[in-house]
């Protein structure tokens, strides 16, 4: 065991996988010699060589197409997105092409491909450094969607998404690189050493797809959240006394239906916590998955809290960010007539 | 900025390229220079790119008006291979009339031919191994038609029928083979050319001799992905055939729209220092020499090249579509590059290793062929009146291993 | 007044406006010459000359960002995306820039833009001619998004998005293109001739963006529909006798959250339905709306009927449409305790 | 297929470009043959791209070692516009100094400088008229500060405070200024280039006499959207003039990465017809000859130039980068175009019209300049401390009109 934060976690989980099997490669802007501009894969040139872990040119749709016609060859590439945000140029190839190869080729090709890129705000990076694209991956048949939100999670599900036969959409919250982010940025910064969640295994294990895991258990009211909004959470929950069960989701998509039914049929309450812009953002559809599952066990209104329907502001990016103060409001509303 | 206003100058006016002709115009090509076959040189193939920047411009051409084969790209193929060429091309025209009348009868929704292109991809297929892997547009049947793959699959996939290889998820016509060395076809433009230089540079990380192939129309050289391929084609100097076929045509819009009047799209890949050559779409010989050249360079390890396979869309864009409405009806006649069937026939009969009465033969071996396949297949059904695979195929293959989402969807649809 | 189906109605509300301000510009993929692939700019190009209407390379992030500059210059472009399939490599441009330009400049540069695009299923295209993306627009903070779902409404909307000082996404539900289609694919087709909606002014009007339409009133339950479900969800209605109030939505973002919201309320049930994936997909946003602001009104479970989360499948496609038995099947589910 | 089995080739390798020197090398480049100043033609403005092939490959120059102005693009400035260039590179590098210093003492969040690129973008400016349009990348300052842009604005947007015109809503140095014919800088790479393009296209369809000019790195032309704009420029002519700054680097990445070693970023501009000239970045009155000569092609009717303007980026990418881990910290000195301000400066020295005296004065004035905006901006506010405009910015202009969504969710917020 060793303390790492979430890059070197990251980091480790690409190392152990490309010790594993050759097959595995990784690239993207920056990624070779320099290491990455948040360092997730410094080092790995000079272990593996660069034809296994290379810069390449700046175009996300090259990255992603070419790492398709990689991954149809037979390799497994993990490529990087230097942030979330650069996506788009590449999510053509993503939602019409590696989404779809497996279905439409009748399993004749898959493109067992991960795409890793920092995800979410809180570092000053205005509106083209912060965005939060899950909910456009989870409604395209054919990706997977995960997001870790401690390093002991990073590693595992980025070893297992590797191993994927799918291609997996990797989105690691940024703020969390350095530690767990309770949404005050006015107090000091707590180090993954300081965080059990930190404890991190140097070598192979994985933790799987699909599963959420409870972060917190509790009676009154379940909360889903995912990423740094986990954190968020559980600091709103202390802070306003509310006895609320918080599910960590990990996965977006598959999603974990099981637990998170358990959970509202048995709190009769939840609240759905994320920073992306609220409409039709990815708290839509648990807000829906809750409606179908656990509609008779309601025993008040739903309630999303997530950042506003406009892009991220960078002077008010504290406003913006659904932070504790605001989940704890939404904690309170939803158990005001219990 | 300086300070000089700019009343004086005269109005800007936005140019929009126009073809020659438009319905009701008599197509005439007489001002278009055609290189006589044989012409130029054949370089090394560990040439740089800036060395025979000339190959870009002209179109290497091997069958002259006599039907024989002239100049250094000449001589690479044996009579019989040049029959078995032959009745590749023949096959192909036989399948398109077929499936086209196939459409019309209702037994399928679509259908795309590649009359008077059949050259292209019948002749490329030959200067591929085993192994390697092409990525192609809806236009390259001839890659498949050319080797062994069952007719009565294609025709199954055409059909959307109980025995579509593709479970009928797929349009008609977007076959897949990886036997085959045929990627998916997508019905997105260009992302396929990209796939195919990544697949190129994985088998370079492995050690590997396989090649690539990427194909693209002259159209779809504008979309953003041919110019993902050529960087990352260039950086990395991927094993791949950068293949254009320029057809004229982009469904109603001419090769103007898409580059302008002015250059070639063979010379885009001169600024990324890929080596280009064009060449003579409808002259089998000519495409079986270039593209053996490419393929060598590739496996040589000298990286990628881009061809521009000149030609003429003879046929409608697809069965969706009718040509008459924007270009004359003569164009095709008029388009000097002629037939490639005819070419191809010619010089095997100048050779005297040919006969027009072994050429009706063919043909009607050929049709059986298909007709028969045809046949085959419809044992299987057609798109409209069934049977089809199950309903529950629908929800396979989304993933390797369907999720729990799903299976409630399954079961609510009750399949 | 005239009969039109809605491609005419859609060329009408082009030529109407290309006459009224000649700030108005209309390109595309064959739009130009040959009037568009499914003849929506056909006669344009004659009429108002080649520098107002013409054909664009095969490139849809160029036909986007062209017009975001020709639109900050000051003009109204009004450009067609083939099919609403092809416009994942323009995504980036629409989603990055075309919505963010006038927040990010703070007015000082604005992008008055339409994109039209036809949409959804039902004619055998396979799955990429089918894709219905409304959801991926929705999510998007500063874009608006537009479905009509017949000539009278196609026309005054069309108009208004044009008129609109903001980028507007406008989906034409293909399979609407010459007549409502009531979801019944082996019954004769019904023409817009036909149709009351059928009657279009020929000169200029408006049907303002982000009202809902109610299309049958009803008491028993509410259903949220827009484009080509409206009519599925009528003869849904017929079919089983549920006395339903088919609310046509119109406009997905600015969304009419008062009708809706007056209508749940009223009939304490609410069934969505659309024909885009279901996971994530703008249905799962009603869900949201519905849950927070008619919770305490209703009866039972809201019921979610649209496609289903795979790619749109060639054979298959009258199993994945959520047709007038599927529709039909939740009207009677949502009504079985009442 | 060939039946030939490929087991006899070669294993394929991956190429990897690499830069000549990393961190530990001694930077030499001696082997880098830099054309002499005043060698080449200067060609009419409606010269065909073909005709001037060799001008993107080259590198056009002006100004000798001796500081003289030769050739045939000399002469086009007076001594005091001269003066006017190098006092704006000054002021440029005074306010660069000044924000990066700002940036480390936690006034802001993020600077980018542009050090050793100052003569581009503050010549270029020159050549441009009141009304034509700037599509810029965030390097672009030069443009603005050789223009009357209020200073103290820019150090408001940089800090984010109350009286940002932009309201504090993007990024440090993501200036806007319809104004100033500087459009709204996009974090996204690349998705100027081609919006340049389209304002060109709209002046042209208006009749109208402006023009537009679109900037790019060496490492962002590896983005599709520098190919839309090529493909669309091309086939509408548009009114544009496309830039390319080539400073050898993108963040950590050589431009190798972008281009495989191979032909130059002008040259990609000759596949589409487009003229393309490459020119001396560190030379102010190249750069102001070459964009003059571009912008007069441009408005009178002859459509795109595209120009690479070769420079190095002597500091970090970003007040977020260090590059002593990915090149020598000699490197930017041993790069062989000197600097901008020193070359401007010796030249007008040689001719008697400026003294070392002058420049130091002239320095010290430019200073204070900005250390005065640098005060005046403070009195409304920096980002940690604030002010700033009120949380309820952040709900307006998402759209013109807030709709009921939004308006529900800034009372929510309740601001
Ligand atoms: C991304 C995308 N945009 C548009 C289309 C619609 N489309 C299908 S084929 C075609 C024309 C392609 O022309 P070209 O590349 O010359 O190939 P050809 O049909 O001539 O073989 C168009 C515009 C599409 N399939 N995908
Ligand atoms: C679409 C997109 N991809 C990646 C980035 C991250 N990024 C910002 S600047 C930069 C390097 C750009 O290099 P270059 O174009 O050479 O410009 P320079 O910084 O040298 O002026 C990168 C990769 C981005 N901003 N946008
Ligand atoms: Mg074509
Ligand atoms: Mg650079």
């Amino acid at each position: 065991m060793a303390r790492m934060t979430m890059i070197q976690a990251v980091r480790s989980a690409m190392d152990v996988s490309m010790g594993r099997d050759d097959n595995v490669v990784v690239y993207g802007e920056d990624v070779g010699f320099f290491g990455g501009v948040f360092r997730c894969t410094e080092g790995l040139q000079k272990k593996y060589g660069a034809n296994r872990c290379f810069d390449s040119p700046i175009n996300e749709s090259g990255i992603i197409g070419s790492a398709i016609g990689m991954a149809a060859y037979g390799l497994r590439p993990c490529v990087e997105i230097q942030f979330a945000d650069y996506m788009y140029p590449g999510y053509d190839q993503i939602t019409q092409e590696a989404a779809r190869i497996r279905y439409r080729s009748n399993n004749d090709f898959t493109v067992p491909m991960v795409v890793r890129m920092p995800t979410g705000g809180g570092i000053f990076g205005g509106q083209t450094h912060s965005q939060s694209p899950e909910a456009l991956f989870a409604h395209v048949a054919g990706i997977k969607t995960v997001i870790p939100s401690n390093p002991y999670d990073a590693k595992g599900l980025l070893i297992a998404s590797i191993e994927d036969d799918d291609p997996v959409m990797f989105l690691e919250p940024k703020r969390l690189y350095n530690g767990p982010f309770d949404g005050h940025h006015d107090r000091p910064i707590m180090p993954w050493s300081k965080h059990d969640a930190g404890e991190v295994p140097e070598d192979y294990y994985t933790v799987p797809i699909g599963k959420a895991a409870v972060r917190r258990e509790g009676e009154e009211v379940t909360v889903l959240a995912y990423g740094t909004m986990v954190y968020v959470a559980e600091t709103a929950a202390k802070e306003t006394g509310v006895d609320a069960e918080i599910i960590d989701l990990r996965t977006i998509l598959p999603l974990d239906l099981e637990t998170i039914e358990a959970s509202v049929r048995k709190t009769g309450r939840c609240v759905i916590v994320h920073e992306a812009t609220k409409t039709c953002g990815f708290g839509a559809e648990l807000m829906a998955v809750v409606m179908e599952g656990c509609f008779d066990h309601l025993e008040a209104e739903v309630i999303r809290v997530t950042g506003y329907d406009t892009p991220y502001p960078h002077a008010h990016e504290w406003d913006y960010f659904p932070g504790p103060a605001r989940v704890g409001a939404a904690l309170k509303k939803v158990m005001e007539n219990a | 900025m300086s300070p000089k206003n700019g009343s004086d100058d005269k109005p800007l006016e936005l140019y929009v390229p126009e073809p020659e002709f438009r319905p009701g115009d008599k197509p005439d090509f007489s001002n278009v220079t055609i290189p006589q076959a044989g012409e130029g040189e054949r370089p090394p193939i560990d040439v740089p790119a800036d060395d025979i920047r000339k190959l870009a411009y002209t179109i290497i051409r091997v069958m002259n008006r006599n039907g024989e084969a002239v100049g250094p790209w000449a001589g690479e193929l044996s009579d019989e291979r040049v029959k078995e060429g032959l009745e590749d091309m023949m096959r192909v025209r036989a399948f398109d009339a077929r499936m086209q009348m196939a459409q019309r009868q209702g037994k399928t929704s679509f259908y795309m031919q590649c009359l008077g292109e059949e050259a292209i991809a019948c002749a490329f297929s030959k200067a591929l191994r085993p192994g390697d892997m092409n990525f192609p547009t809806y236009r390259q049947q001839g890659l498949l038609l050319s080797s062994d793959y069952p007719l009565v699959d294609m025709i199954n996939q055409i059909y959307s029928n109980s025995a579509d290889p593709l479970n009928g998820r797929q349009l008609p016509i977007m076959y897949t083979s990886k036997e085959h060395g045929f990627f998916t076809i997508s019905g997105n433009l260009a992302t396929q050319f990209i796939q195919g230089v990544g697949w190129a540079m994985a088998s370079a990380i492995k050690g590997d001799t396989k090649i690539a192939a990427s194909w693209i129309g002259d159209g779809s050289t504008a979309e953003s992905d041919f110019h993902s391929a050529l960087v990352f084609a260039s950086t990395y100097r991927a094993p791949v055939v950068l293949n254009i076929v320029n057809n004229q045509w982009a469904i109603s819009t001419y090769q103007g729209i898409a580059r302008g009047k002015a250059a070639t799209f063979a010379s885009r890949a001169l600024g990324f220092g890929i080596p280009a050559l064009r060449v003579d779409g409808n002259d089998y010989l000519a495409v079986y020499a270039v593209s053996k050249w490419a393929a060598d360079r590739a496996r040589a390890g000298h990286g990628p090249t881009l061809i521009e396979h000149v030609t003429y869309r003879a046929g409608a864009h697809s069965t969706s579509d009718d040509p008459s409405a924007y270009r004359p009806k003569e164009e095709s006649d008029a388009w000097p590059l002629g037939d490639p069937v005819e070419r191809l026939k010619n010089y095997l009969i100048a050779r005297g290793a040919w006969s027009e009465a072994q050429h009706v033969q063919a043909r009607e071996m050929l049709e059986a062929q298909v007709a028969e396949a045809q046949k085959q297949a419809e044992k299987n059904g057609t798109l409209h009146d069934g049977p089809h695979s199950s309903p529950r195929e629908m929800f396979e293959d989304v993933f390797a291993e369907t999720p729990l989402h799903l299976r409630r969807q399954r079961q609510e649809a009750g399949v």
